[in-house]
């Protein structure tokens, strides 16, 4: 066994996958000699070479655009965009285009968008925001957002092998977990597949990405208080493992989502109303969602962890759930 | 591809869209379509200059596009009547049809929006070591769209076989080239690529093929993009309803007298590659084919309801 | 009284608020002469001239992130985006600028941006949808989608008076209806006051834009059986009136949402969510949503009507709904 | 603006850009920031050239621009800090902050994002009839998105009185410019829109005040925008962070011999302006104000968190 880091997986990741298959290659600002605003793929130009590792100018519209023209000739680009907040650059080239291509005229384009969500760091309005929901409501793309380093590694081999555009997203505060993994990879992870991060029996917190840590971490202090938290970690948004989700809804009965991102239009609702259709007759009390306030993502720190949620919120929120 | 052939496609071209002004005013078919009439020597000059690992990428007017490479004009119309054998299988309409095996990569709605797609498969082959171009299709009114400029950086900085092929119809729409571009000609901003342009008359079929016979070159010997610039004039309406009363009616007729198939024909004739008959056969065949073609679309079954949300994804 | 279309009444609207307030212009690709794609600003250039009714090229970005600069400078602009597929390219300009302007730098950015929605025209996947979850998600935007002609001048009328970005959609099959009126315009509408449609008592109906006319047809039809469906229009998304939606949900016990969109991520999931929250013990059967199957809308006309809720598509899940 | 004011808002840059760095190091700051060590010759040159009625727009690296119209460097760190006395109330942070009162329109965290912005505040100066010009900041990376162009073309065609100004610094992030750009020049980019254009030392405080002058004339007479490429360098990392491995320590210690401060003091001996108590005075100043700054952010409150999601909207 070995330790090492999310951002360290990925990019070990990336180049087994870059040796295996010579269709695979890599675009995105800045990922060759500066390794990616992450580090994410540092070193990687040195052993695979500018044509297959490119630094792009900052053109993201154009970037994502020629990805998709490429993978539908055969080949698999893998896209960074920097920040998640700059794909809303690139909004229309993924939903007019790549979303639709395979319904329409029936071709593949198995394309890999990577990028860094969600807030913690400062960086403002425009650097911290996490937006799958633009991407959530569109049928036709993949929405990955990985919450442990080895579910990084897993999905991200399964996206280099999927046949339709993923937007693959790696938290920024998830960058530097470490994982105990052993030599070589973690095994690939099926999309759909919800993780069960924690077992429970009195509450189900659903969570993705970033949020999850913070689930897990609110179960603890819950434990302590007598508490047993069920924790879902989604993995993919889409496709979402609705039936998981279900299961957990069903045996608790009461269910807390928690979602980075404004409260109004997110996700978290999409998932409430699955389980409400589901699992209606066993709710005990009405699902709640914890996101963040219908506000952008202020730069001062104080500011913004009001703004996000994270464990204690989550306990507050979990014990009001449960009438404590 | 011979000369005569170069006509009928002209002619398919034509006639095709002829039938499809036709057939919308009729009520026969519906939704939206735009047609080249007036640009067919364009679209045919090109398809005529490459080879058949070359691919094409479309936009909004694509049907000539098509054509030129070879379509099928009754599955392309079954697809303008939304039938199941349509090339979409009804799904696409007049924006949304490819066929990769004639080298069409699609045609798109969002003007501009498959020109980094061009790129992208021009990337793809380069990296693969084939010998293919890509042309790319686009109007000047997309030529003031961002991902226009961003592209041609991209394709210039990493010379990639592709080939910018702007068909400058003198207006977007409504709008007048004068009152879209700041610069007077869409070549103009090959400048700020660092890329070789120049401006062809787009009416001329042989100018054509010659200019994207050259670009071609350049872009096999490994030397980047070019933007080319085919000045032509669309004599339909931009799309259905289309009143035209943003231009005069002698600019119409004054066009008409540059319009490019008779102009072929004259050059067929006094080239002496086909005399009055022979193009008078051609003309006969390319009706029947084209009526061929709606009685082929008409007849046609629908798409299946039942299958309305297949094939999202792969 | 007199006999005006949707068309003809946003055209006055936008007429008398030229007429009134110099600051108020319009920019758009072929809005000028040509009167724009569905001729709503037809004619309006003879009267105002072509420096406030502005043609321009085709670049959506720009088009929009000039009016931001315009309105924060004091202008007050309409912009007319085509199709509201084209939306998409402007995604950046609006989330990330507009949307953010007030709450961080504390300035007002007062502008409309019209554009048509829907389908059933059979224009195809890109100049057909209904994206108006790509911003009801995003706080610092105001979305408003009016189903007849007299709430399409009266909230355009509130738009333009609005200090903050609105997104106005106009849904294509509206546009040729027809209203009586009174000489002048109707009256303004505020914003966040949904319209009860239809009175009802055993089932709640909920829609916006071109569905609201579907569930008003669905409504007699299901009178004619015994039904009495409420018919709730929202008016405008963000601010949504929860409260109407909820005592309505409270009334009758029984609701279905219904959304001209891909089912999954739509806006119908969020306002399921805030009747559950609020209204959860006065359910008497799960909240249902009709919208489109995730899926792009096809081209084909039977392929198109196969994609939209209709009539009566609502009148048999409302029948479902109520175990009938 | 005099001379010697000109030298101090120039120190003040510096000095507050290597606070900056300082206090990220030591851990009292948090966030992101982008320092302009090197480029102050440009923010000042041109607010020099600028009258009370002129706005100007930023990008991510606006620290520089907005010291130079006269921005408070207290309330400008109280940003950096979080505090609520900052110029955002610490909402913004180092990206986001806005004074119209000095004609500071912002900053932008998205490349190229504010580029139609200062057009639109063009646009509204022309229509209004007002004489105010707008210099619109941007790098060369920023000039190879989609919207510098269809924000250069619309400019153009409508004339609108906006200046665009790159700080070519040699680098977007690691991106040198030759692989950032098709073209070997950022000013080569105007003849896509028929736009004059020049280079200018950047380095060069008085050819950038200069040439901004000039480009306001020409909008002031209704002549519309020009583009100004005043070259710089970055003698700072991009943002915190920044190894620098794509670039050589002899590069920036060539770039140090060029650098604007030690330069524009020297004209000034030379030509008398001030002599080297004059300055040793001045830099006493700056450093005390500099100082003071940090000592008022650092005593400033924080935000309250209750008001975290108010003033969304107007
Ligand atoms: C992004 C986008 N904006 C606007 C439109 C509407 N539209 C379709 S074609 C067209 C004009 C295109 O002009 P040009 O590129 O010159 O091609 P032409 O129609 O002249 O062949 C416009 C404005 C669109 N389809 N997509
Ligand atoms: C849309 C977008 N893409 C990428 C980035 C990340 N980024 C921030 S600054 C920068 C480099 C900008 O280069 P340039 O325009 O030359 O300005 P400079 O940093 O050199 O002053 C990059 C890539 C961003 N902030 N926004
Ligand atoms: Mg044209
Ligand atoms: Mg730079």
């Amino acid at each position: 066994m070995r330790q090492v880091t999310y951002t360290q997986l990925l990019r070990e990741t990336l180049e087994a996958a870059l040796r295996r298959d010579p269709r695979i290659f890599l675009m995105g600002e800045d990922i060759g000699a500066y390794g990616g605003a992450f580090g994410v793929t540092r070193g990687l130009v040195k052993e695979f070479g500018t044509e297959r590792v490119r630094d792009t100018p900052i053109s993201e519209q154009a970037l994502v655009g020629m990805a998709i023209g490429a993978a539908v000739a055969g080949s698999r680009p893998v896209v960074e965009i920097m920040f998640m907040d700059f794909i809303t650059l690139a909004v229309d080239q993924l939903v007019n285009m790549a979303a639709k291509l395979h319904y329409i005229y029936g071709v593949s384009c198995p394309l890999v968008v990577r990028t860094p969500n969600g807030g913690g760091r400062g960086y403002g309005a425009t650097h911290s925001q996490s937006l799958e929901r633009l991407f959530t409501g569109v049928p036709g793309i993949r929405v990955v957002a990985p919450a442990t380093p080895l579910d990084a590694s897993g999905l991200l081999q399964t996206a280099l092998l999927e046949n339709n555009p993923v937007l693959f997203l790696e938290h920024k505060l998830l960058y530097p977990l470490r994982a105990e993994v052993p030599e070589g990879l973690p095994p690939p992870l099926p999309f759909g597949q919800a993780r069960i991060a924690r077992a429970g029996t009195d509450v189900t917190v659903v969570a993705w990405s970033g949020m999850v840590a913070q689930a897990e971490r609110a179960a603890v202090t819950l434990a302590a208080q007598g508490v047993e938290a069920e924790v879902i970690d989604l993995r993919t948004l889409a496709p979402l493992d609705t039936a998981t989700v279900v299961a957990a809804a069903r045996k608790t009965g009461r269910v807390l989502l928690v979602e980075e991102g404004p409260r109004t239009g997110g996700f978290a609702a999409e998932i409430a109303c699955r389980i409400f259709e589901a699992a209606y007759d066993c709710l005990d009390a009405p699902i709640r969602r914890l996101a963040c306030p219908d506000c952008p993502i202020p730069a001062a720190r104080n500011l913004e962890a009001a703004c996000l949620p994270n464990a204690e919120a989550i306990v507050t929120e979990v014990l009001s759930l449960l009438g404590r | 591809m011979d000369l005569l052939t170069c006509y009928a496609r002209m002619l398919t071209i034509r006639l095709f869209e002829e039938a499809v002004e036709r057939l919308f005013h009729e009520g026969r078919i519906g939704g939206t379509a735009h047609t080249c009439i007036g640009q067919e020597a364009v679209a045919v000059g090109v398809a005529a200059a490459l080879q058949p690992q070359d691919a094409v990428t479309s936009n909004h007017r694509g049907h000539g596009h098509f054509l030129a490479l070879g379509a099928d004009p009754g599955r392309l119309m079954a697809e303008l009547f939304g039938r199941a054998t349509g090339y979409s299988r009804g799904r696409g309409g007049s924006q949304m049809m490819m066929d990769v095996r004639c080298g069409f990569y699609g045609g798109n709605g969002i003007t501009g929006g498959s020109i980094p797609f061009a790129a992208g498969l021009a990337l793809e082959a380069k990296m693969r070591g084939s010998s293919r171009v890509v042309v790319c299709f686009f109007g000047d009114g997309a030529s003031n769209q961002g991902v226009f400029h961003e592209t041609l950086n991209l394709a210039a900085l990493w010379k990639l076989p592709v080939i910018f092929l702007c068909e400058n119809n003198g207006y977007a729409m409504s709008t007048p080239v004068k009152r879209g571009l700041a610069c007077p000609q869409v070549a103009d901003r090959a400048a700020a690529y660092h890329l070789p342009s120049s401006r062809v008359d787009g009416n001329d079929l042989l100018a054509v093929r010659q200019a994207v016979a050259e670009a071609r070159q350049h872009a096999r010997a490994g030397q980047g993009p070019t933007l080319l610039e085919c000045r032509t004039y669309r004599l339909s309406g931009h799309s259905r309803g289309d009143r035209r009363e943003y231009r005069q009616a002698h600019e119409e007729t004054e066009a008409w007298q540059r319009e490019p198939i008779l102009r072929f024909a004259a050059q067929l004739r006094d080239q002496q590659v086909a005399d009055e008959a022979a193009l008078r056969a051609c003309q006969a065949e390319v009706r029947q084919q084209i009526e061929a073609a709606i009685r082929f679309a008409e007849e046609s079954p629908l798409p299946e309801i039942a299958d309305v949300a297949t094939g999202v994804y792969a």
